[in-house]
């Protein structure tokens, strides 16, 4: 057994951490936040130059890794720095998608430019009301000509509007597909919002989309499988991602501890504070044991129970961070110019994309007592 | 012992609630209802409705027109109002500085200020916390130098809540920096619009503007603006902290909170046909809040019933403070968690008001975050639940 | 509203308290509590003759009060000094009972001989592997000769081998039954124990056990409703109880506090411990709240509901104060000579009777919601 | 990073697995997986069997009979032994004074004393704690004043484990008053047998005898009996404390008893004809423990691996001691709720050995409130929690 990362990933680790500690500072993210985009091209393009988008994907496709660690190495550093690039959407759902080994027509050929940060991905699945029930598919593609056409709707899409290239599932003729909707296409509305943890999403609804052959990527049982890897890599993402947001909230709350004075002495020093922040930080050790454990097995078989088991954990422990955090800062944690406040935004809203924590404890039972 | 309501507080009742049935305007209702912040106008409409019917603050002696209501007729009135959606009156003129003039102002100040406060000619707004004095209030730094008939003041206060609107700022300011921190503190007045005050507001953390920083530079205020003695302003501070805060635990607003999740959680869909409401784990949630809401309640009327019967609450408000706010932070996480991924769209321009626009999923959900990070405040502002604790364990436990 | 106790009940309570506080010591209970009969002859006389059976029966039967507050006086002073006597099963369950409006038979004029504490009752309701459902009733009374014949078995059945008579619920010719069975009795088996918080209980079982008509204490419609009625005062003596031993575990441990010391100061000067001890102390009043709640419904047809409002809340906090008391106490806490770990005990314990928590929280949900 | 044992891990796994089912006599395992404490015999009997395999003691250098183990094969060992059922082993000899004596004790004391532990042929107890004393260990009392070639012991020692079953017992003693409390204690090997030296009984909570008093009234002891130099105690104690305890996490005990909960809540019936793990509120309350649990696993497991790579764990090892205990205290909690009222009935006779009573409702049931009340230790001995935190803070988290 061994927890040391790789050298290869521990100079990936660097390189991200470095990247955000210099290039996105608060000013810089609250800027790209409150921009028409939501993200920096600039910034996205330097992201992709240094082979993140590459880093979470298979050799087979030309990518470096994608494996669970590269995954959380890359993750935990974006969820450091609240990093609100399109990198979920882009790499982890929609490259990996198109780099399935069973994709088919026009999708493959556009991970080029992808990696190479040319072009933005989206995965529009859950839909309207449908909570974070993933098997609720109304979308229909219904056979047009040459093609299909595509109608329905997908709510709560994140970089929905961002996106080139939307990748939307449907019900067709073959079963569940995959169909790629390019930016701007006929039949496509959008209605383009921001998050209160900052990131950029849109509503989508299609109506009568023209769908080519060419645009389907993954039909039928290959379509599903490669969908709940998409999701089972995007959920962990975010898991990774939560547990970067913690260790910074946590090291800004020690920090915080340590030079906030008030009666005379540093507040670290009031023991009532001292215990409840061993508290947090014994419970962010063991959010970064159940990423690690799910990083482990986000290849095997017991992939689903290991995820639920994650982001309802991290979902638990990610409140109480966020929390505690705020709370110990006092009035300035509640503040917008303070960063701590974003990063604990951050933690709790995580909460909401992929189910929360009552959603993954109750899937963790059922996968648990089953095994 | 008896656990329900004398008769004449149920008449009391009726009486408050046709009198908000046919005075309160319902363009205010429906914002405060709907989790909006009203506009400055709505509050003025609002106290000077209350304040013609002799109903716009309970914390004076009536003959300097309080309302004399007894601490029941007090809380149910704040039940029937929040009920109602009347929006909560700015204490600061009312019950901040009120309470302390008529202790401790000149006759003049008096004479001048009271009205001016019922009728909300001024805006009060308060300058007591500093970015190095929060919790450790005494060690406020914000320098008030006499000079012939005036102090020239310099500092920074923060944290004034809705200072936007305020025409007036009452302000703890340091006089002396001889003996305890305590010892050299004044009561000041200060005008907003004398030279040398500047107001920057504070963006809070779901982007909303509640409160501000107060700026002062050489501000020249007179002599007269003092409230009572030079180097005693800390003996009027805690006055105001002692003075028993109306509704300090929140209950109306919590068991309106409470109603408004059930109704969310009975219509929404969790996902695979059943509702919310339904699901145990969220069920047992809401169950758990509601049951420390319906003993909080209780608890709350204990503390009034001591009131009534001429008791000083003192540290048990810290009690009602912790618990109040605790509860309804928990209601709010529970209303986010409720709608689960309609939580996420930030959507300001929905609170404005006015506003027409279409929310993203059921009505109202898309506020729900924001409300949930701002009322982390609940458990900060006020003297935080840390301090509460301490005062409990001192005052009360005596440890 | 007024939250004052009457001068009658203030009275009551003092009387208790210094009946516990002069003639209940440690030694005393632990003497009690390891004898055979597992509670004082003596001292339920000296309780029954200071009229506290009397105290929780209506006027109708001679009793004076019967009301909720009544009992809560009572068990409040009984829970403060964690006593063992058969009060519950005697006064609160027994006597209820026989002094029913519709009760018939010889029960009634049981009635004095009760009050004066010449003889002690018992309910046997529940049922082996029923665990907290109420509603599940398979001993059977039979028709035999010209009375019936008793068949089934009772499952932890609190005095059940102190009492007298023991009130058996059963199925009958007529619906539920309630049925008196005298001690002793040809048939009835008794497998006697203690209870971890020094209760005497025991494992009742009947086989073919003759009951006269005369034995038929109620039937049908007005069996069902006492026993129910009986239940709800049970649950709520038990919530009054549980707020009596929460506020000696905290007066204890304030106490503990302020005289033990360490590192050269009161424990109490800790400020992790003193700000546990204030949450302690607000979930104590919170405790009181919901029992003052529930005895003012009582009698209402909201009762079920602040019932388990009462049952739940109490239960949760009773395990908190409990846990954060034996803490606070450290090693003194887990041993026997200390008055503490036996309040401890109880607080904990009380959750396994008339329905746990859980059972009570899910309960109150359905009462609260269907409201 | 790899997460999956080595294959010499996993070998090493199969040959404890056999070991075991060949050597742990299956009286002691049945009696410890029921829960039940096992008798004196019974732990000297397996000592013995482990010391003849070379695998009783893991903290000791080999060349003094310490098994070698790495810390892997140390955690893996561990879990076997709690899966197959055998007796935790007595700390006392092997793994407390053991090392103390190894690192600090003359070459005469290490060549008696070291076998004999190893063999059991001394059963040690541990003199450190007294009424006095407890978090605050170096306020201790218990005086010992050279006379002659021996110390004159007097004072009274508290918490002492197994002291009933005990040949000697190793002490924190006072031998000087000057300086620092810390400076004046001196670390004291007594006979039991030495005339002075009294045990009584501490009976439980739940009514078990796990600890006892000792009481020294002019104990004679030899000065050879002293270990290391005189006034340096404290220094030894605190090296015994950084000592990494093995398997201080619990996970293997925990793990079983996670099993346990599991089985009991599929077979109970929840009162209406489902079982109690389809209730889902009690469900709940196991998945949350389960996560835990998993993920305090694997912190345990991150722990060893900077163990086997050299670094000392020192601090973490309190982050261990917390957690730990609290999943192993929950655990408990929810066995006992999970049998419903068959917690009640308090049966000691059903834990004494070769007991034949049939219990009240399901097996195992009438022990766990017992179980529950006793594991109310795991929090507070060995270091409270409270002060475990305390060392976290400073140490880790340098406040």
């Amino acid at each position: 057994m061994d927890f040391n990362l790789s050298e290869d990933h521990s100079l990936l680790k660097d390189m991200v951490a470095r990247f955000v500690r210099q290039k996105y500072d608060f000013e810089t993210r609250d800027k790209i936040i409150k921009s028409d985009t939501g993200y920096s091209p600039e910034i996205w393009g330097e992201l992709a130059e240094l082979g993140l988008v590459a880093a979470v994907l298979p050799e087979r496709v030309g990518g470096l890794g994608g494996t669970g660690i590269d995954i959380m190495v890359v993750m935990e550093e974006l969820g450091r720095g609240i990093v609100v690039e399109p990198f979920l959407a882009t790499a982890v759902l929609g490259a990996g998608l198109l780099a399935e080994e069973s994709a088919t027509g026009r999708g493959p050929a556009l991970l080029d430019d992808v990696v190479a940060g040319g072009h933005l991905l989206a995965l529009a699945h859950y839909e309207p009301g449908a909570r974070y029930n993933a098997d609720v598919v109304n979308a229909a593609l219904t056979a047009d000509g040459d093609g299909y056409s595509l109608a329905g709707a997908k709510s709560v899409v994140i970089s929905g509007a961002q996106a080139d290239t939307v990748i939307v599932s449907a019900k067709g003729p073959n079963g569940l597909a995959l169909a790629l909707v390019p930016k701007g296409a006929g039949g496509m509305s959008v209605r383009a919002f921001k998050t209160h943890d900052g990131f950029a999403a849109a509503e989508l609804s299609f109506d009568g989309v023209a769908v080519a052959k060419d645009d389907i990527l993954l039909e039928g049982k290959a379509a599903e499988d490669a969908l709940g890897r998409a999701i089972a890599r995007g959920t962990f993402a975010l898991c990774a991602e939560s547990l970067g947001a913690m260790e910074s909230a946590r090291d800004a709350t020690l920090e915080y501890l340590r030079t906030r004075t008030q009666f005379g002495v540093p507040i670290g020093k009031f023991q009532a504070l001292q215990h409840r922040m061993v508290d947090m930080c014994l419970e962010i050790e063991q959010a970064r044991s159940i990423v690690l454990l799910a990083a482990s097995k986000l290849e095997s078989d017991e992939r689903e129970k290991h995820l639920s088991a994650a982001k309802a954990l991290t979902g638990r422990i990610g409140r109480m961070v966020a929390e505690e955090a705020v709370q110990m800062h006092g009035g300035i944690g509640v503040t917008w110019e303070l960063t701590l406040a974003h990063v604990a935004k951050r933690l709790v809203m995580i909460d909401h994309y992929f189910g929360d924590t009552d959603h993954h404890l109750k899937r963790f039972q059922k996968l648990s007592n089953a095994a | 012992m008896r656990l329900d309501y004398t008769d004449e507080d149920k008449a009391f009742r009726e009486e408050v609630r046709s009198f908000l049935a046919e005075k309160l305007p319902s363009h205010i209702s429906k914002a405060v209802k709907a989790g909006r912040m009203p506009a400055r106008e709505d509050y003025i409409t609002w106290q000077r409705i209350l304040n013609e019917k002799g109903w716009a603050v309970h914390s004076w002696p009536k003959e300097h027109g309080g309302s004399g209501f007894t601490p029941f007729q007090k809380h149910i009135f704040e039940e029937e109002c929040v009920k109602a959606g009347a929006p909560e009156l700015p204490p600061f003129g009312l019950n901040m500085l009120g309470p302390v003039l008529i202790a401790f102002g000149s006759e003049e100040q008096k004479a001048h200020y009271l009205p001016r406060i019922l009728n909300c000619d001024d805006w009060w707004c308060q300058g007591y916390s500093e970015p190095g004095a929060g919790s450790d209030l005494a060690s406020l730094k914000t320098k008030a130098v006499r000079d012939g008939d005036h102090y020239i003041v310099n500092g920074q206060k923060t944290w004034t809540t809705m200072g936007q609107y305020a025409d007036w700022i009452f302000c703890l300011v340091r006089t002396s920096s001889a003996g305890k921190p305590q010892e050299g503190i004044s009561f000041l007045l200060i005008d907003m619009d004398t030279p040398g005050v500047e107001m920057r507001p504070i963006i809070t953390i779901e982007g909303g503007h509640e409160v501000n920083e107060v700026f002062f530079q050489d501000v020249k205020v007179p002599v007269e603006n003092l409230v009572g003695e030079e180097n005693k302003g800390w003996t009027y501070a805690k006055y105001l902290l002692q003075h028993e805060r109306v509704g300090i635990a929140g209950v109306a607003a919590a068991k309106e909170g409470l109603k408004k999740l059930k109704r969310i959680a009975a219509e929404t869909d969790a996902g695979d046909g059943s509702t919310l409401i339904e699901d145990p784990a969220f069920a047992t949630r809401i169950a758990n809040v509601e049951l420390d809401l319906m003993a909080m309640e209780l608890t709350n009327l204990r503390v009034l019933a001591q009131a009534q019967a001429g008791g000083a609450p003192g540290a048990e408000s810290s009690m009602l403070k912790i618990k109040g706010s605790v509860i309804r932070q928990e209601i709010s996480d529970l209303l986010r968690r409720a709608v689960g991924p309609y939580a996420l769209p930030f959507m300001p321009e929905l609170e404005l008001p006015g506003a027409n626009e279409e929310p993203i999923g059921p009505d109202g959900a898309n506020a729900f975050a924001g409300h949930y990070f701002n009322r982390r405040k609940y458990s900060i502002y006020g003297g935080s639940n840390e301090i509460q604790r301490n005062i409990i364990s001192k005052m009360i436990l005596g440890l």
